[in-house]
């Protein structure tokens, strides 16, 4: 749970990642997040001023990391926000609300996770896996940490990961042991991280599927895994003003036509609760 | 039904009585008979208390920013909003195309009306914060039975009646035109008994004429500005053609962009009414506020600065309390 | 006296011609009979060019960047304009309250017209600038004298009407009330024969209605958005009481702040007529300039931004010619 | 004259001098300016998004030293532009629109110079005293450069400035052997510059004025040289949205009650034109 009011941190690091920007505040007094959880930031200093005077609103981030009173962020620059905060130095401030919205719920039985992500959408699945290796999900919905701090057993965890090219595969480094593919065929596999991870069914199908990425992937693992009756969480994404839940600006529609604010009720979704994931409903990258 | 005499308490050539507090602490506002703990509320649609509170748990309710609450406008069916996308930042700004999403006023007053009373209910040091419930209706009969409805209900305080809803045959936001303004508000003030706010439309020629018209009409104070409207610019698909970004079409600009618009429309507005004037528009300060407090405001809402800064409107509070305006 | 048939040239079904050629050289447009070497234009008061031919020398017209010119408001008598200060910088912004000083009808067909026809007349490569000269009056008598005027003269192509005049019985814009703007069409169109552009005001409730009124009324074009009305803040004297800022109390706000009130107002308007639309309204690049075309525009006026960057409407006519937007 | 476009400019340096910035641009290939010519500047990147989501339009400087191919101007930070461009460092680039205006005619007879400047006003009285310095003026008024080059005899050049405190008075190092005056009495003579100013002129009537500096010590100097009957020149400051007479914002009122535009009448106006100077016609300082 946010507390109710932003805080402001300092710029620890700003690191490249290949294409990518590692940007890490400190934050030591903030509230531990869960994974898929995320904050909404803006440079403190000269947010605005870029094309067409933006940003103005601040900007959505999964945390992809929470070690050492730090949180890691992956950045991609997109648009005017995201350029203004991987451009950042060391020492400079950042106006941080977080840990927001509802992150992934782990299974809590003995099915393999397998975490599928595309591109920058590969954050959260970095501190999921951390959350993974720290130990077994719990059942309670309520519980701030959803791991127990009991060891894991059984099924080792599967990390697929996509990207469009060799440059933006760095960020791959994220996660430990991932296999990778690349629309340019750069990197590992040619062709969408779905091969992968229809392979990883085929092999073994009693599993859950923890993704986030790009809307047309998102939809491309949802498809998939109602074909093959797999229940999958996707993290998806949308254009937002405030991320608490006040604008009604970040919805998306839902099995049986009602619209659901990402911000609150998501950004982790069943995938049964969607009909599709529809592409614009947010920055499309 | 006109407005002269109605019952707000006023001392003579003041709207209300902000008075600034050398020691900080906010000072108390009288509004429409509602005793106000300072003069900052929030615009509605801006700020989702009961979601706010599940985000921020208990921190919200002591530290409440607004002196009273705002609902989001409660029409009389339940509205499922516009498709997504609904939002597009523009320079100093922001463009929504929402389209209204609520339970409709059944939904609203079974479900959140009780969640809200117990939120805003005084707490500890904190004294309650009183509700103002914002409707719309798309006809005279509609409205009635809004406002009616409202009456009935004890926890809410006031009622802001949102006029910038299309007249069904001109397509014309109702509150543009004062003469149907005036009479709209006519035929639908008897029901409510509370205070009237009224919510004007900046899509207008003339807003002092519609601040007047309301005035007649029966209103026991106004608001304004709402969004300017506006529209995002069609990104273009690889075919070439321009496609609509806003679910909605067009939509509404709020934010820094409006606020020296909101500035002239306040000014306009309140020279010429007697009741007293919420003034909202891209305040982001209490710089901000205090310019609309000098053009005769005696409230100020705080909307789209609340996104970037959810606890705004305590800092902007405090602040005027302090007289660093 | 209305539009229908009138004698602009246009393809069928399209407003204009600009067509894309990409070896980027900005390629020919055609307005109501005008040819023009590409869609961009000045706005109206934004752009001196005598005063930018004494600052900047002979390089203003081998590369004056407006591929017509639009004079400021021209009115019958001489006006000195506002007091200072005019100017307040607002969000992504400016305020002006400039108050149209021009030296008369009389004063500018005998020194600033043959001034400008000099300085538009075709240059080596460069073809000649059609000039466009802008009038304003407030009441039909002068409007018809203003438009006589101006048909006399051969160095002026076409006029464009301001209406954003208050009445002086009213005090709303005379273009405010589309009622009142066809009559007043009506009664003087007939002393203009050139193309008559019609510049609407922003600040109405409808301006789709405003742009047909403008059609029936006999224009032959509109240009919009003027400026939204706005107030600058007032600072606090030391005596703590507010003072206006603006020498004209009130002004107008352009620039990047209302780009997409500018874009909703284009696209309805556009919507509405089968006559050219100019848009404009914090223009600043190619991509915004074709947004308003793909809108319903056929010419796109360039104004705050020129105070910026001199050359933008060049760097904009370039970019869309060569696709870049 | 200035080209019709602006100039991307490199800083080459931004220096402390007292309270305020001293910024030099290089601009090797720019036409030389007369004194009392001033520039449009605006940083070309983040130029918004201070105070108010400002500064939008560019900002105007006098010229203050034109050497070695840069041009130097001196900088206080009163608001969302001056702190931008006061913040900029080596290496980063400025819009730049100059020389714009008229500058100072100076007086071709041997009435003696005295140059009075007022805060961070004295900046075009830098780079009139090298003017003067360099050769005498010509009374031609289409000449790009004032001042002829042969050697100037006569009297010699007088510099009076006056500084609210210390600190800003650090600014008359622009000038060379300035006689200084503070409003605090920090340094030199504790009073307004007038007093000096009526010292001179009591001294040897036989003078020319220049002065820039605050509204306020301009209708000083105006009232007291019109009441010494002493032709003065005052450098005028104006809100100014363009710098080049498109906007007519900058105007300020004339003797007859006509309007002038500052930026092209201007900035410097024979006291005679003007009934008196009034605050508040732009940017107080
Ligand atoms: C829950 C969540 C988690 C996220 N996690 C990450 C993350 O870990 N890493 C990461 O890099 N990104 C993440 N994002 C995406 C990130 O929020 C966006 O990339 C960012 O907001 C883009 O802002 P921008 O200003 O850089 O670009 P914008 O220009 O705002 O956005 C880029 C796209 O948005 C559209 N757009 C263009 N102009 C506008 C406009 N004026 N208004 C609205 N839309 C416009 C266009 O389609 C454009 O391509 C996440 C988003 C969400 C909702
Ligand atoms: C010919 C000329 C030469 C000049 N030479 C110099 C020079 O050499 N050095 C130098 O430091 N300065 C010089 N100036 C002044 C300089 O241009 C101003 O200080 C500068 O424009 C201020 O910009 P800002 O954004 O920093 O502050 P602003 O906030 O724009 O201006 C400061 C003052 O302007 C008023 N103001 C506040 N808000 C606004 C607003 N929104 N719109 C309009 N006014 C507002 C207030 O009174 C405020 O105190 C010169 C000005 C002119 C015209
Ligand atoms: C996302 C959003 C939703 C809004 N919803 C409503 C609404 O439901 N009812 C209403 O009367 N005004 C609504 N408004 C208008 C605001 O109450 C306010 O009038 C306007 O935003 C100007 O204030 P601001 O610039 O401070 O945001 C909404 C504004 C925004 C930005
Ligand atoms: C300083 C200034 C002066 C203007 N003068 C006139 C004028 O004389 N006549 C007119 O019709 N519009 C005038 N306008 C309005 C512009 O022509 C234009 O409609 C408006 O500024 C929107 O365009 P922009 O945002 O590109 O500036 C003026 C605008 C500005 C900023
Ligand atoms: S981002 Fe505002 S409601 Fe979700
Ligand atoms: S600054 Fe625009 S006319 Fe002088």
């Amino acid at each position: 749970m946010s507390g109710f009011a932003r805080r402001l941190l300092k710029v620890a690091a700003n690191e490249r990642l290949g294409a990518y920007r590692l940007l890490r505040l400190a934050d030591p007094h903030g509230p531990a997040p869960a994974p898929g959880q995320f904050a909404m930031l803006a440079a403190a200093a000269r947010w605005g001023a870029g094309e067409d005077e933006r940003p103005h609103l601040p900007r959505a981030f999964s945390i992809a990391r929470w070690q050492d009173g730090e949180a890691h962020y992956l950045l991609e620059d997109v648009g005017p926000g995201t350029r203004r905060l991987c451009e950042l130095r060391a020492g400079e401030d950042v106006w941080a609300l977080a840990p927001l919205g509802v992150g992934f719920r782990p299974a809590p039985d003995d099915a393999r996770p397998l975490l599928v992500g595309g591109g920058v959408g590969i954050a959260p699945l970095a501190i999921l896996q951390d959350g993974l290796a720290r130990g077994r999900p719990t059942l309670d919905p309520s519980a701030q940490d959803p791991f127990l701090p009991a060891p894991r057993e059984g099924a080792p965890v599967t990390v697929l990961l996509g990207f469009r090219d060799g440059e933006r595969a760095h960020g791959a480094a994220l996660l430990s042991g991932a296999q990778v593919c690349s629309d340019d065929g750069s990197v590992g596999h040619r062709g969408p991280v779905t091969d992968l991870l229809a392979h990883e069914l085929d092999r073994d199908a009693h599993a859950t599927v923890y993704a986030c990425g790009p809307p047309a992937m998102l939809e491309a693992v949802r498809a998939l895994c109602e074909r093959r009756a797999v229940p999958a969480q996707l993290a998806l994404e949308a254009g937002m003003a405030c991320g608490f839940g006040a604008c009604f600006g970040c919805v998306v529609p839902t099995r049986g036509g009602a619209y659901a604010r990402v911000c609150v009720e998501g950004p982790v979704f069943d995938a049964a609760r969607l009909e599709c994931v529809q592409a614009h409903t947010g920055a499309p990258r | 039904m006109s407005a002269e005499g109605r019952g707000h308490d006023r001392p003579d050539g003041e709207r209300s009585s902000p008075s600034q507090r050398p020691d900080g602490a906010p000072s108390a506002v009288s509004f429409c008979g509602l005793r106000l703990a300072h003069p900052i509320v929030n615009a509605s649609g801006t700020f989702d208390a009961l979601a706010a509170l599940a985000v921020f748990g208990e921190d919200l309710r002591t530290e409440f920013p607004f002196a009273a609450f705002v609902s989001k406008t409660i029409t009389l069916a339940p509205r499922a909003g516009n498709p997504p996308p609904r939002l597009w930042e523009a320079p100093a700004g922001l463009i929504n195309s929402i389209g209204l999403p609520n339970r409709g006023l059944e939904g609203y007053l079974e479900h959140d009306l009780p969640a809200l009373a117990a939120l805003l209910a005084a707490h500890g040091a904190r004294p309650a914060v009183p509700l103002i419930t914002n409707v719309m209706g798309s006809t005279a009969a509609e409205i009635a039975t809004l406002l009616a409805a409202c009456e009935e209900r004890p926890e809410i305080a006031a009622v802001e009646l949102n006029v910038s809803c299309p007249n069904v045959r001109t397509g014309l936001d109702i509150g543009a035109d004062p003469a149907q303004l005036q009479a709209v508000l006519e035929q639908t003030r008897g029901h409510l008994r509370k205070p009237l706010i009224v919510k004007l439309t900046p899509n207008t020629a003339d807003v002092a004429a519609c601040a007047h018209a309301a005035q007649q009409g029966g209103a026991d104070a106004i608001s304004l500005i709402n969004t300017l409207r506006a529209r995002a610019p069609a990104p273009r698909g690889p075919a070439g053609a321009p496609r609509a970004w806003l679910g909605g079409g067009t939509g509404g600009l709020s934010g820094p962009a409006i606020r020296l618009v909101a500035l002239a429309q306040v000014a306009a507005a309140a020279a010429r009414v007697s009741i007293p004037v919420i003034g909202m528009g891209g305040v982001q300060s209490a710089r901000h506020a205090r310019a609309l407090l000098d053009a005769g405001a005696s409230l100020v809402a705080v909307g789209t600065e609340s996104f970037r800064d959810p606890t705004a409107a305590s800092r902007i509070a405090r602040e005027l309390a302090e007289g660093r305006a």
